[in-house]
């Protein structure tokens, strides 16, 4: 029905909460608890002040390159609301605030980063998969997720994520088609932020939008609102109904933009003009909610002060606490490769941790 | 017990398998319902249904990928590569993800992935259809590789990768598929992954090949018997890891080396267990260590394969070469 | 405007040609010279008869594996036709009829799947890339020549095949998009002949066409009659048109169907009814021209008879010539790996020639 | 002539090539507007126009299969891989296709393309930017490898790649992309792909690296010349195919050899060298030939990477252990 009436190859594309704040489609605006609003509201903010952070500590040469995810804080904490505890986040590597729903700490996040990958270690029960970097090549992943979830009949289903650019890659293709031909549980949502690095949305493809793509394969696409946390949370728990009811994939496509660089290593002012970056900062999506929830009487500027201060605090702590953490260890490095160390590897850390040993002695 | 061929080992394995642990799903390209191009999935769709067993688009990525999603989320999967010269597409999933994600998740998630492919020459098919890529899987830490050369190991080495909670690459040596029967236990066991096999034990010269190579091995150690040098053979039955301290031990004992495999030379897997000999017997060595390969070519399309081959006559000559060298 | 009038999304098929040889739609019937008429009708005589016979030869352990095109010969011999010498042919490994339109002799597509790659060394001027085993690699090839050859402004285009099954393949994506986001002059054609080895259409992919996944990459896409050459004929054109006038690729599914087994070593009645292989052998696509030519009154049965008997003769002297053909060389194997040997390879080929030398003096 | 860094040198080589033929075609994911993640392309858009520099989707497997086809169609093509560890997607069309172009048709269609790629370890990088993958390109028939260690050489080794028409790989170690300068001619000229280079003569043993090892490589060459040994370095500087001749003749001399470099250790261009050494100069060798290397572990996260450190200090122990052996 929403997808129906929401056809991309019309032009369709679905909002609920314009920039301002203001509820646009009344017909639609769900019905989520206060509680779990100001969870969404809370995240948002969350991830947007740890990348800010984490900016900052790179600028000082004290974090190393991240992946910033300001400004696709509602394309994340959307998706994730509509989600349940069971279901699986299979990320590409800008989700810091659908992470952080899910169940990441700030430190894990920051601790990844950081350069350690026990960061990438979720606690048990937090379903989701780690970082993926390669593009495009998690979409099967969550395939296979979802068709053991059938299979188990756990009744959970998968969110995955992808970028603009990652929608070139044959994995993509490959992770959709599987998961329509099976029609398995899942939802594949396409964060279109308008750039990989430095090449634009236009560049990737031909198609007039990413969510068209669906059609290749039998499956339904919406082109969203990507900074409408409100639009995100209905497509997606229309997707997962979908899915729970073995109906298979849906494509999702969240338009919206990247605010912050690609990643540390990247100077975006080398290809996008900042007047671009301006008009998208006036639909940001952070203030938008703000907006909509001060309509709605659940949050005003003293509980915003109160919480920044907050975060403010527990942030740079964290931060700390990641700082002073012990870097990876021998066995760390060296026990993770197979289930047991091999007889080469347990020689080969010998020869390591003999080399330690003469260097410390020196 | 029955006599039975490599191929109907694996298909038995697949069943027992599939018998004991629901959770292992086996599917692939013509894997479901008409049992594979070789028959050796023949049968399982009927037994166990389209949920366990079936056909996936060709795609290896996805193959392979949903692999990884499916034993993240507690399946261990068997998926089949029709050919190991198709696994390519799919190996961006088996190097960057498969065998890295109980790394990278430092061991929350494990990948207890069996995958299944055909390998190797000799059975005059198109291009494509008879590499021998040992080494880019051997080279890669946190995947393990195992080669059957009998009816009985294919059983218990399928087996026990299935049961692995690592990633394991099991290549079947086509050429041998259906080539001779053996006596296989009907009830499930184990050949250890990560043990060479001293298949005879000799005193002048240690020879090792794996796989379909085992047969011209055998065949050429027994010449070189029956001319009186006395040969150790080793069936090296896992590629990765690779048990080269029994080999070692045995160079230690012959002082005399040679490998023996299909795959081309640079970089096959007989410079890593040269290197490895050198490393471990190096002042046992009585002749220079040795193999036997594939020449660095592309493998020639049938009427010229035989420039390729490595033959029983091949093996034999260097064989009695490096027994013989004074 | 085809394009338009023949939408996949709305189930629609381009067919001029109907099974009995009747043009079912004047309008877009094309003006096609006689000597061309008869030179497709040949070809697809031709195409058959060597796949029969080599059929015949391989049960009898003469020939080895190969994958006959039977069936699907207008599928190739369209497009052919509606291009010109200087573009180039892309094929996948079952384009026998297009490649003797091309301009590949018999004895060299047998030569090849005798297992010689001299035979896959087409002669000068013949534009087209060798047999293509790796499912889906070949479209991004297509893809390179087209740009080459736009950059060079020959005016040239690329005509390249895949199968049904190989829509699923990454490779398929890549190289369509990437034709598509730069307009490159290239024809893709799906033959869509219901199977990949067992693998029936509908396991492939969930989309209701294959014609459709042309919306993924914001290109036209069209269904057609596969066993129609004129519909063939129609729709490559008008592609061709597209791709020269700078306008891009486009995507045609030839519905079609592998009248023989996908290659020798392949057993269809494992996976398919022989009620449906004769429903297909009703639609022939070469029994339907002939009719058409013979209403043209370009052809009749005792000019099919003669021809008949002149391919019987000459493919039997072909496949004769192929079997006392020298096989491949030690300096052939060995020299193609690059443009002169390595050092080590020089060490290689004369332990090879000694090996040789060795055996033979025995 | 101008003191440049590595990376200005490839800058500028690119620019000269393209200058000199207009067949040269400049191409990647961000290799156009921006000029590359690392400025390597940087100009060259603005010079020769969107038709000959240009930025391509997010899909290694059509960037190298449209380079097959641009080369089939007359070009000479040299696409980017944004880092080494993403080149597995394209891995496909560089095995299965690129590498065999010549073969298949019996030398119809040549394969002049050069494909850089940055590779290596120690730039503080996220996973799968640190990669050191020559064993994948040197194990295959029809690849050539090449990785400079100098400004000079990237500008002579990048140059004969071009003009080469056979498939060639062009390994950055990005390391070093501007870690010093050196006087580059601006002239065109080449440095023959194939030939070794020895890079300091001496006596007592052998040691080879390239790319960024050989910086590391050199000091402790050095410190062990202090300390009264002399030292024979060789740059490989061709990996394939392989200057094992020129490894061999140094052994011959010294009689004691050690290999160097970041990739893992099993199955890494070390053991093919070794076992070439062990084939050539078998019995010149005056103690066992080794290889200083990466650990078999995936290459750590940042933080943890100096375990997989191949560091100055760890290849002059090795040194020094091999040159005063008795
Ligand atoms: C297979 C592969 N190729 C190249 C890269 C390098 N790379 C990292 S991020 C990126 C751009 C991704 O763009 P997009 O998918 O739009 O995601 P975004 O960064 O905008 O979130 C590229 C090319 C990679 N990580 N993996
Ligand atoms: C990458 C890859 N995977 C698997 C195969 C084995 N294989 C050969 S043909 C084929 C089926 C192809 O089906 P389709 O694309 O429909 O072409 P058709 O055979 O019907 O002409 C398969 C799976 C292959 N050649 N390449
Ligand atoms: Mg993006
Ligand atoms: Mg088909």
């Amino acid at each position: 029905m929403l997808f129906d009436d929401y056809n991309p190859l019309e032009k369709k594309q679905l909002q609920i909460l314009d920039p301002d704040g203001k509820v646009v489609n009344k017909d639609l605006e769900p019905k989520i608890d206060d509680e779990t609003l100001l969870k969404m509201y809370k995240i948002m903010r969350l991830s947007r002040m740890s990348d800010e952070k984490a900016l900052q500590y790179q600028r000082q040469g004290r974090m190393l390159t991240f992946a910033p995810a300001m400004g696709q804080e509602a394309a994340q904490v959307g998706p994730m609301a509509a989600s349940e505890e069971k279901d699986w986040l299979v990320q590409a590597f800008r989700e810091t605030a659908a992470l952080l729903y899910k169940g990441v700490t700030v430190e894990q996040n920051y601790l990844y980063w950081y350069g350690n990958e026990r960061g990438s270690r979720y606690d048990d029960g937090v379903n989701a998969l780690p970082v993926n970097v390669p593009i495009g090549s998690q979409f099967s992943h969550a395939a296979g997720i979802a068709y053991a979830a059938r299979y188990k009949k756990t009744g959970a289903a998968a969110v995955a994520y992808i970028g603009d650019g990652g929608t070139s890659h044959g994995e993509f293709h490959e992770g959709v088609n599987f998961a329509g031909t099976n029609d398995l549980p899942v939802v594949f949502i396409i964060q279109n932020n308008h750039y990989a690095i430095s090449t634009p949305r236009a560049a990737q493809t031909r198609a007039a939008t990413l969510a068209q793509k669906a059609v290749a394969y039998g499956i339904p696409g919406i082109q969203v609102d990507g900074n409408d946390p409100l639009a995100m949370y209905v497509a997606t728990s229309e997707a997962l109904k979908r899915a729970r009811n073995g109906e298979g994939p849906t494509l999702i496509e969240a338009v919206t933009y990247r605010m912050g660089p690609h990643t540390t290593s990247d100077d975006p002012t080398l290809y996008r003009e900042d007047s671009e970056v301006e008009e998208w900062a006036k639909k940001d999506p952070i203030e938008r909610f703000n907006k909509y929830l001060a309509n709605k009487k659940l949050w005003n500027k003293d509980k915003d002060e109160a919480l920044t201060k907050e975060y403010k605090k527990t942030i740079k702590n964290t931060f700390k606490k990641v700082e002073a953490s012990e870097h990876p260890t021998v066995d760390e490095v060296f026990d993770f490769t197979y289930e047991s160390l091999t007889p080469e590897l347990k020689r080969q850390k010998e020869e390591r941790l003999r080399d330690i040993e003469e260097s410390e002695a020196k | 017990m029955a006599e039975i061929t490599l191929l109907n080992a694996i298909n038995k394995t697949l069943d027992q398998q599939m018998e004991n642990d629901e959770n292992v799903i086996v599917y692939g390209e013509d894997t479901g319902y008409e049992g594979g191009v070789f028959r050796v999935t023949a049968g399982l769709q009927k037994k166990y249904g389209k949920d366990r067993v079936f056909d996936a688009p060709i795609a290896e990525g996805a193959i392979i990928g949903s692999a990884i999603g499916m034993a993240a989320n507690g399946l261990r999967p068997v998926p089949e590569i029709q050919f190991s010269g198709f696994m390519f597409p799919g190996y961006n999933q088996i190097v960057t993800h498969m065998a890295r994600m109980r790394n990278r998740s430092r061991g929350k998630y494990q990948m207890p992935i069996t995958i299944r492919m055909p390998y190797g020459g000799g059975v005059n098919a198109l291009e494509h259809h008879s590499e021998s890529l040992e080494t880019l899987f051997a080279h890669i830490p946190g995947l393990k590789l195992v080669i059957p050369s009998t009816p009985y190991d294919a059983k218990g080495l399928l087996t026990a990768a299935i049961k692995d909670n690592d990633p394991v690459i099991f290549f079947e040596p086509k050429r041998i598929y259906r080539a001779f029967k053996q006596e296989v236990p009907d009830e499930e066991y184990t050949v250890p992954i990560g043990k060479a096999k001293v298949v005879q034990e000799g005193d002048d010269v240690t020879v090792v090949a794996w796989g379909a190579m085992m047969k011209d091995t055998l065949k050429a150690a027994k010449r070189l018997e029956d001319e009186g040098h006395s040969v150790e053979v080793i069936d090296l039955r896992t590629i990765a890891p690779m048990d080269s301290d029994t080999v070692i031990e045995s160079v230690k004992k012959t002082g005399r080396f040679v490998v023996v495999h299909e795959a081309v030379k640079t970089l096959g897997i007989g410079s890593e267990l040269i290197s490895r000999v050198n490393e471990g017997a190096f002042f046992h060595l009585e002749a220079q260590p040795t193999r036997v390969t594939g020449f660095d070519i592309t493998i020639p399309l049938p009427k010229g394969e035989h420039h390729q081959t490595v033959s029983e006559e091949k093996i034999y000559k260097k064989l009695k070469e490096v027994a013989t060298f004074k």
